[in-house]
């Protein structure tokens, strides 16, 4: 074996059960999407040196851009003129074929690497997790940071969603991007993402997590900006990464909190130590728990740091799906669970967990009701289900979060594909036709099904899944979360905690009663999302109109992947009062990592609600799921709409409240940025340098001016300088005179 | 005696500083500076009263060599007046700040 | 490989060697040169080409002995034992016997990891000043050299008067590169430059005789004693005298980190200065604050540095620099002003980490100096490349480029992110260090400097963005030459470095252990009676 | 007295003035300056000196005006102030003392003497170009630097204040001379008068002052005055203290303390350039030798009286003259200014009183006469006929036309700021004088003197900004339209003028590398005149405050 592997519990003499296994192969899953950047990289920056000018066919234009793998503006809009002068696009990058290989293998590889692992842990039922270091980082004094990988039952959940969904979407990838003469670079952050999301969940511990929670955010940077030229764009991705920032304060001041506490920074050593050093419910657990949170709002896109979650979505589409759906927007919901141990012990910080949660769904939820933008209501979307997410692990449902966390990534991984899909097709007619119309305008879109019917039908299974319509994965893993929520309210340590003054109990019962309103909104807005795109009359354009089709296989194929999984994934954990497939599967694999903390939570009870309360719960779920359904079909009448285009009807107040989303982001901007930079140039810079400088420059002209008047003192009378003399006589007499 | 000799002394010392002061003429202020010249010669006279010869030839010394400084003194008032045609001193003052 | 070296005598020449080799090349490109100028005569255009020959040669020299420079300083790298305290490669040869003033001189982790620095950039600056200076080049590349000795004289010092000689003697070379080479408000800002700093170093100049004869002795006949380890094992001052001695070093440290308030004659320096002028400023002439609060001005007055009031003061000044520097970079619009306010921003993390006084937080210090100077000193290299391009350093000049130079925006992102400290770079580790060790003493000076690290997303990337990102719309721009090899052959050894420092900083850490270690003993405990540090006598090693 | 015993006297002293290698120093030779014959041979290179002046006045008189007569003038001078150097070094060497007497016999004074003779070689090798140049045949002015030098042998040398007074007048009155040689020059006739007039004002005072401490203690003698003061308690009479005061005003306005500088700017700038810089060098330094020993050899017990005074005239001499040179334009005037305010670093080394005083005096001595012959020589070669181009702005780029001379310039510049290495000595002077002013216990309190060392270096930091203008300007600027100093393209330098440029700023630059025997030589020739019993007073002896 190339790294050493140490035992969970240093000095352990008993070899792990996973060590000899596929486990002791963990570090080559990180490491191969990370060649596959560095290939793609490589082909990117010096890829095509050699084929720009001395390759007579490709054009004079694109030899700049093409050449270094950069995308003039738009890569979409630049193919154009591109078009116009060849009969290839001559925009695709010289070795995009390549990247085509490299790029989705890489990452294909590391997913049939995870299901090997994840064949080896089922049989070996590991009950610590399974630690390897390779050297060590940061060895200073008593702070002894590991470079180090930790694999438990948690992480290869999560390994698995990451390589498995992001292997989809490196493959629809293929389809979308690869006309895009910035293709290599496209794939070369992508694997990145993939890398620094691998070693953010298989960190052991949190400043390796920190590397990896801080490097998707970068690759969340460069991928937004993808198509630089855009200003938006370019303002989007550093939105994105200064929203995280914020949040990564956050999570470094945890870490020097739990540092300067318990002096380690390792899980399993902050697990051991944290019952003994921290007292349960303390201020200083609450602290710390706060802190994260504050880093997972980040990350996760919850109020107050959301709003970079929506203008993310300049970025391409499979972006979209795999880095703000499916994965990295997970992160905090993942944190929270990886550190359980201490959110367990702090409930008034677990409650505000559950509080931000709620009020995230619904507030996003209301906004997506009224977006035009397809990519902004999946986003709001997002926003909205990581809240139920937040639910969940507030609550201390750590299961049922992870649950929601692996549905979600399949329904909103396809339902992201499935607009990608649309918006290729759009954007291919609107191309086609030189028309420089909003390809992601749904008021543009309309009777999609019947030209994209494969796009078609994956879209509403995704829909009805992330509706709650039973029996679809949605419906499973949401049900799980409102049923945990509700029965958490009585007789465990967060109901008998309180939270700002209100009892917990009334407050997770209060946070059902949102979570449930949410829920309904959710099912109004996809299925207006539905209607608008796919049913009613075409808006396109009536030249347009007869060039849309559905977008190839390799980007269909994926999408049917995840269609199935979409359906199925609910079944991962059966509730026991449905009994279809083995129940509960999922909350037994992450036994060994959440139980501890789950038992806390429950003060030793089950940790899951009674099945009789269950089924009536999950019955109240499914009718508001239906009720939304059925509400947005009675009452939305998308052969009303107009192309956008065309004079819109004036909107209610309420309307426009929420087609505005609230007038956050004018707030901020208003309350925060503008300040700041106007306080920074004109009292810091311009007022406090100037004051500095101007003292200093003051002190010269004093000196200056003292020499001034020393030299006019000189007259160049030699009587002057006689009376000059005789004053000195006088003064050193004096002088000498007195000291007797 | 020697303390009326030195008082006398003083004062012509002083009457020379005052001079020097108030006068314009740079020849007159030259003669003032040696009246005070001579002030100190009359001091070290009186002195020499009481602690033998040595004052005495102080004042040879003093005179010796205020005779050659009013050799170049007068010389180089000369040569200002062949520049200005002037010896007052207000008038010379090419030099200053 | 140490053991060799040893064999061959390395540590008892290595740090002469080290200061007498930049010398040697200064000498051999003025003479040189001068004779290539006179022997050439004059073409039928006017230019001599006397001229051109003397420049050429006057590069390669330079690039030549820098490089040898640094081939030695990695020797001394190697023969450096990180497992022993005290000082190694110590040398002392009287030198002006009646003052009792010796050439000591002798190194410890800090110092070695520096003298890395200092080596690794010059060669690097000669290189990105290639083409960019024209005028009177075989002078610029002597002052270069000079500059050199100079700075690693700092370094190397273990006597107080040679060390301010060598502290001064840094000072006239960059006020000429400055001066001379700079851009067009360069007079006013090499002036500011001079005088600033000596405002500072002259008051230490009468600290240190203070500190002199108070372990020498004041009765007559009883030479002052300017040892660095003599004057740690025996300066006893009262608590008074210890305060004002203190304020004396501060003042001359404060002004070189640079500190705020003392920090306006930075922006002006950096931005005038010719590229290299700002890289040397930036990277390594910085360090020599902090590097002087780490060696002299702590440890020799542990009770004014632990002083309630004094840390107080300095911590808030620190944190205040962090977050002050951050938000006046914000709004520059000038690029090189915006990185030389970065740097004070920086620079507050050293000294906080420095005054913070435990072992993480000092050796964060460390590498926040190692790490500023490859990233800052790397910005500096490329804003002069595209600078010499355009001629322009406005932000508002640019925009798009990344388009067209693609290299150079794939390295000024790389470089801007390692500044901005993300994670895996070099930038993290230090500025985490920092903060968590900072933490453990001095909480609330810790959480507001983190909100630094918000800011410095926010300046440089905004920075960037409005130079490589958003659309080209400025025509002039978009005929610009990418890279060429020379400039991306001098950036790979900055990249790599920046890569190296934040996977496996190990080795950096390691050496820097027991300086540091001894660091915060001496300050913590130095106070009473007995001097405990190891670094008051000579390493059970070396052989003096 | 036998002449036998004369005989005996003069072998023994001639054989040992010659010491033998390896010869012990233990039989260096004791004059005993009450027997003439001795107390000439203990005169020795002054006799030398002035009796070859005396000569050379008349070979200059006897043939008419030339340039060739000057010029060969200038060089038989300058080949006796080098056989006079040889003579002060054989007797240094030689280790020679002498009992009391009217003289002193010892290291401080051939120190001192060969600061000077080496400024006067400086002064006359420049003269030589310079007249020349400015057209001024008389050979005479070569032989007035020979007598202003004797004049200050004799003030390093004497211990009365007798023989004191005569070395400044012989001193003064050639200088006065010298001052209005350019007899073309208005400018030059003015600075002669106002320098003859105040300075004969100023000896007023200081006869004064010496005849009041005659009639005090009843001897003109040094040694005998500190003695009588001392054990009959003078200190405090009216006699004394008037007398004191009175004696340090005739020494501060020799040299140029503030306020009794006026003169200085004035005639240093109508001065012909050479001689503006043996003013500044050498004659200043002259008064500065004589000042040290009255002061600690004659008024050592009086130090509580005169401290506060001296110390209170070094503050004002810093900073004034510093703060007013910073506002000159004309470079000679800058520079006078600038002598003004290393006046008041020197009087540091006066203040404070002890032998590390004294030696750090001689030691800054050497460095100022080396910086400023340096820089006044460069002035010299870029001056044109008549000397138009004075103005600071005139140097302009100079660096892109002369190089080498800019470079000298810088030198010395940063030397007179005190900046090692690129200053040479003139940071180890500062620093010297620093030592000595934190080292100094007066008043047996062992407090050092650090609002003097602290007023020394902020000082430094005000002169930094004409220092550094000059050096600014001739680096930084572009030759100006006009030409200036630096537009002239015609080598105007003479070769004696870039020898003494040559010469002074490469010792200036070697010293600054390797002082350390120039350290220990002034370390070695203070101590012998500083080292009077009385002057450290217990503390209980002191008046309050």
């Amino acid at each position: 074996m190339l790294f050493q592997t140490a035992a969970a519990v240093a000095g352990g003499a008993a070899p792990h059960p996973l060590s000899g296994t596929a486990a002791d192969w963990v570090w080559a899953l990180p490491l191969l999407p990370l060649l596959g950047f560095v290939l793609n990289g490589a082909l990117a920056i010096f890829g095509s040196a050699k084929a720009g000018p001395a390759d007579p066919s490709a054009g004079s234009h694109d030899g700049p851009d093409a050449a270094h793998g950069v995308p003039g503006g738009n890569g979409q809009d630049d193919g154009a003129h591109a078009d116009a002068a060849h009969a290839v696009p001559s925009q695709r990058h010289p070795y995009a074929w390549l990247v085509s290989v490299i790029g989705p293998l890489v990452v294909i590889a590391a997913f049939a690497l995870a299901c090997m692992i994840c064949v080896a842990m089922i049989a070996a039922q590991p009950t610590t997790p399974f630690i390897q270091r390779y050297f060590s980082w940061m060895p200073v004094g008593d702070l002894s940071i590991d470079a180090a990988f930790q694999l438990d039952q948690l992480s290869m959940v999560i390994v698995l969603v990451i390589t498995g969904v992001g292997a989809l979407i490196h493959i629809f990838s293929v389809g979308y991007m690869r006309d895009d003469p910035g293709y290599p670079r496209y794939f070369s952050y992508l694997n990145l993402f993939v890398f620094f999301m691998l070693v953010l969940v298989l960190g052991a511990n949190l400043p390796v997590t920190f590397v990896g929670w801080e490097g998707v955010g970068l690759c969340s940077y460069l991928l937004i900006g993808f198509w630089f030229s855009d200003r938006a764009n370019a303002d989007a991705g550093k939105k994105a990464f200064i929203a995280n920032r914020v949040g990564d304060f956050g999570f470094m001041i945890a870490m020097f909190l739990l540092f300067a506490n318990i002096g380690t920074l390792q899980y399993t050593e902050i697990a051991a130590a944290a019952p003994a050093a921290l007292p349960a419910g303390g201020a200083l657990v609450t602290t710390v728990c706060l802190f994260l949170l504050l880093g997972c709002t980040g990350k996760s896109a919850q109020i107050p740091l959301y709003v970079w979650l929506p203008d993310a979505m300049a970025g391409p589409t499979p972006v979209s799906a795999l880095i703000h759906a499916a994965t990295m927007v997970t992160a905090g919901v993942y944190l929270v669970v990886r550190t359980s141990m201490l959110f367990s012990i702090a409930p008034a910080a677990s409650l505000t967990v559950c509080v931000i949660g709620a009020v995230t769904a619904l507030f996003a939820a209301t906004i997506g009701l009224k977006q035009w933008d397809i990519k902004k209501v999946l986003a709001y979307s997002t926003i909205s289900q990581l809240g139920f997410m937040f639910v969940a692990v507030g609550a201390g449902a750590y299961v049922a979060g992870i649950f929601h966390l692996v549905t979600h990534a399949f329904f909103k991984a396809l339902l992201f594909l499935g607009a990608g899909s649309v918006i290729y097709a759009m954007h291919a007619a609107y191309h086609e036709t030189h028309s420089h119309e909003d390809a992601q305008d749904m008021r543009n879109m309309g009777g999609l099904r019947t030209a994209m019917p494969v796009t078609w039908i994956l879209m509403w299974i995704a829909t009805l899944a992330i509706a709650g319509v039973p029996l679809f994965a949605g419906f499973f893993s949401k049900d799980e979360i409102l049923g945990t929520v509700f029965a958490r309210a009585q007789g465990s340590a967060l109901s008998d905690a309180s939270w700002l003054g209100i009892p917990g109990g009334a407050l997770l019962y209060g946070v059902y009663g949102i979570c449930l309103v949410a829920a309904f909104l959710t099912a109004v807005y996809m299925t207006r999302l539905m209607l608008y795109t796919f049913h009613g009359p075409n808006r396109t354009g009536d030249a347009e109109h007869s060039l849309l089709r559905e977008a190839p296989a390799v980007m269909t194929l994926p999408l049917v992947v995840l269609g199935v999984l979409s359906a199925a994934g609910g079944f991962l954990n059966d509730p026991s009062f449905l009994p279809i497939a083995p129940a509960d599967m999922l909350g037994r694999w992450l036994e060994p990592v959440v139980g501890p903390a789950t038992q806390q939570i429950t003060r030793g009870g089950p940790a899951e609600a009674d099945p009789r309360l269950s089924a009536i719960l999950a019955t109240v779920a499914s009718v508001v799921a239906l009720a939304g359904i059925l509400v947005a079909l009675l009452r939305l009448k998308p052969a009303a709409l107009r192309p956008a285009r065309e004079p819109q009807p004036a909107e209610s107040k309420v309307e426009s409240l929420l087609s505005h989303k609230y007038y956050v982001d004018e707030a901020y901007d208003r309350a925060i940025v503008t300040p700041t930079v106007v306080f920074s140039r004109n009292i810091l810079w311009r007022g406090v340098d100037g004051l500095i400088d101007g003292l200093v420059n003051l002190t010269a002209l004093i000196s200056r001016w003292l020499g001034d008047s020393g030299s006019a003192a000189q007259t160049g009378e030699t009587g002057t300088y006689a009376w000059a003399l005789v004053l000195g006589v006088v003064i050193v007499l004096g002088t000498v005179a007195l000291r007797i | 005696m020697l303390a009326d000799a030195l008082f006398f002394s003083a004062v012509l010392f002083a009457i020379g500083v005052v001079g020097v002061l108030t006068r314009r003429n740079a020849i007159i202020i030259f003669m003032s500076v040696e009246l005070m010249l001579n002030a100190v010669n009359l001091t070290f006279v009186a002195f020499a009263q009481v602690y033998g010869y040595a004052g005495q030839v102080f004042v040879v010394f003093v005179m010796t060599v205020a005779a050659a400084e009013a050799a170049v003194g007068l010389a180089i008032i000369i040569s200002i007046f062949r520049h200005r045609h002037t010896v007052n001193l207000t008038d010379i003052n090419l030099l200053k700040g | 490989m140490r053991e060799l070296l040893l064999s061959a005598g390395y540590d008892h020449w290595i740090l002469t060697v080290l200061l007498v080799v930049p010398v040697l090349g200064a000498l051999v490109v003025w003479i040189g040169a001068s004779a290539l100028e006179s022997g050439g005569g004059t073409d039928a255009a006017g230019t001599p080409p006397g001229t051109a020959a003397a420049a050429r040669f006057a590069r390669w020299v330079a690039l030549l002995t820098f490089v040898a420079e640094f081939v030695l300083s990695v020797g001394l790298w190697w023969s450096f034992d990180p497992s022993i305290d005290g000082w190694q490669s110590l040398i002392s040869v009287p030198w002006i016997t009646t003052w009792r003033v010796n050439y000591t001189l002798g190194v410890d982790g800090i110092a070695v990891v520096l003298i890395l620095l200092t080596t690794l950039l010059m060669p690097l600056t000669v290189m990105g000043s290639w083409t960019s200076v024209r005028e009177k080049v075989p002078t610029f590349y002597a002052l270069m050299l000079i500059l050199t000795t100079g700075m690693i004289g700092v370094f190397v010092s273990l006597d107080l008067f040679l060390f301010y000689v060598m502290w001064e003697v840094m000072l006239v070379p960059m006020y000429f590169i400055i001066g001379i080479w700079g851009g067009e408000r360069r007079i006013y800002a090499s002036i500011k430059f001079f005088i600033y700093t000596m405002i500072g170093s002259f008051l230490m100049l009468v600290a240190i005789l203070y500190v002199g004869f108070h372990v020498g002795g004041t009765a007559a006949g009883q030479a002052p004693d300017f040892s660095y380890p003599d004057l740690l094992a025996r300066l006893r001052v009262t608590p008074i005298a210890a305060r004002w001695l203190f304020g004396a070093f501060f003042l001359a440290f404060a002004i070189k980190v640079p500190m705020f308030p003392f920090h306006t004659w930075l922006p002006d320096a950096h931005v005038e200065a010719p590229t290299a002028g700002s890289v040397i400023l930036a990277g390594i002439m910085l360090k020599m604050g902090t590097f002087g609060f780490l060696r002299f001005a702590a440890p020799l007055f542990p009770s004014a540095a632990l002083d309630p009031g004094i840390r107080a003061i300095i911590l808030g000044l620190a944190v205040t620099g962090v977050l002050y520097g951050a938000l006046v970079a914000l709004v520059q619009p000038d690029f090189k002003k915006l990185v030389a306010y970065s740097s004070v921003s920086h620079l507050g993390f050293v000294m906080l980490g420095i005054f913070a006084f435990t072992q993480q937080s000092v050796q964060g210090a460390i590498l926040v100096m190692l790490n500023h100077g490859i990233s800052t000193g790397a910005l500096f290299l490329l804003i002069g490349m595209i600078y010499e391009r355009t001629h322009t350093r406005q932000i508002s000049d640019y925009g798009g480029i990344a388009r067209v130079v693609p290299l150079f925006s794939t390295l000024l992102t790389f470089v801007a992110l390692s500044s901005i400290g993300l994670p895996g770079t070099n930038g993290f580790v230090g500025e985490f260090l920092v903060l968590i060790g900072s933490f453990r003493t001095v909480p609330y000076h810790a959480m507001l400097a983190t909100v630094g690290v918000i800011f410095a997303a926010a300046y440089l990337l905004w920075a960037i963005q409005r130079i490589l990102f958003n659309s080209l719309d400025k025509p002039r721009n978009a005929a610009l030459r990418d890279l060429n090899w020379r400039e991306l052959a001098l950036m790979a050894p900055l990249v790599a470095c920046i890569i190296w420092l934040g996977v496996y900083p190990a080795p950096i850490l390691r050496r820097t252990d027991h300086a540091a270690a001894a660091f915060v003993q001496e300050v913590e405990h130095g106070s009473g009676t007995q001097r405990p540090s190891s670094r008051v006598a000579y390493a059970p090693g070396a052989r003096p | 007295m036998s002449g036998g015993s004369v005989h005996q006297a003069l072998s023994v002293a001639v054989s040992q003035a010659v010491p033998l290698p390896g010869s012990p120093a233990a039989v260096a030779p004791t004059f005993d300056l009450h027997i003439p014959s001795q107390l000439t041979l203990a005169l020795g290179p002054d006799i030398v000196l002035f009796v070859g002046t005396t000569v050379l006045m008349l070979w200059a008189a006897w043939r008419p005006d030339s340039r060739e007569h000057q010029s060969n003038v200038g060089r038989a001078s300058l080949a006796l102030v080098f056989v006079t150097m040889a003579a002060v070094v054989g007797y240094d060497l030689a280790h020679v003392t002498a009992g009391p007497g009217v003289i002193a016999v010892d290291a401080f004074r051939w120190a001192s003497d060969l600061i000077f003779l080496a400024a006067s070689a400086g002064t006359i090798a420049l003269s030589i170009d310079y007249n020349a140049r400015e057209g001024i045949l008389a050979a005479e002015s070569h032989v007035m630097v020979l007598f202003a030098t004797s004049g200050m042998m004799l003030l390093a040398a004497g211990r009365d204040l007798m023989i004191i007074f005569l070395g400044i007048e012989l001193m003064s009155v050639a200088v006065y001379i010298l001052a209005g040689f350019n007899r073309r020059s208005a400018r030059s006739a003015e600075g002669a008068l106002k320098y003859f007039l105040l300075g004969a004002f100023s000896t007023g005072f200081l006869l004064y002052g010496i005849a009041l401490i005659y009639g005090a203690t009843g001897s003109t003698n040094l040694t005998v005055i500190g003695d009588r003061i001392h054990l009959y308690s003078l200190a405090g009479t009216p006699l004394v203290t008037v007398g004191v005061a009175l004696i340090l005003v005739g020494f501060a306005f020799k040299i140029a303390a503030v306020p009794f500088h006026m003169w200085a700017p004035d005639v240093y700038e109508g001065a012909p350039t050479p001689i503006t810089g043996f003013m500044a060098a050498a004659v200043k330094a002259a008064a500065f030798a004589a000042f040290l020993r009255v002061w600690l050899e004659a008024f050592g017990d009086v130090v509580y009286q005169w401290h506060d005074a001296m110390w209170f005239l070094a503050i004002l001499t810093m900073l004034a003259g510093n703060v007013v040179a910073l506002v000159q334009r004309n470079i000679k005037r800058m520079l006078a200014y600038s002598s003004i305010a290393q006046a008041g670093y020197v009087l540091v080394g006066v203040v404070a009183g002890t032998t590390l005083g004294a030696s750090a005096f001689l030691f800054f001595l050497a460095a100022y006469t080396l910086a400023t012959l340096g820089a006044f020589a460069v002035i010299v070669a870029l001056g044109d006929a008549g000397e138009t181009q004075l103005d600071i702005g005139d140097y302009a780029g100079l660096w892109t036309t002369r190089p080498w001379l800019a470079a000298a310039m810088t030198a010395c510049m940063l030397s007179l700021l005190g900046f090692p290495i690129f200053g040479g000595i003139g940071f180890l002077a500062k620093w010297y004088m620093l030592q000595a002013a934190l080292e100094a216990s007066y008043f047996g309190d062992a407090k050092p003197q650090v609002e003097l060392a602290v007023m020394i270096v902020v000082t430094s930091v005000i002169s930094a900004g004409y220092y550094l203008r000059l050096v600014t300007i001739m680096f930084m600027r572009p030759v100006r339209a006009d030409g200036g100093a630096a537009g002239n393209a015609a080598p105007r330098a003479g070769h004696l003028t870039q020898w003494v440029v040559g010469v002074s700023v490469a010792l200036l630059l070697a010293l600054g590398l390797a002082p350390a025997y120039l350290v220990s030589w002034t370390a070695k020739s203070a101590p012998v005149i500083a080292n009077r019993p009385t002057y450290l007073l217990p503390s209980s002896a002191i008046p309050p405050r």
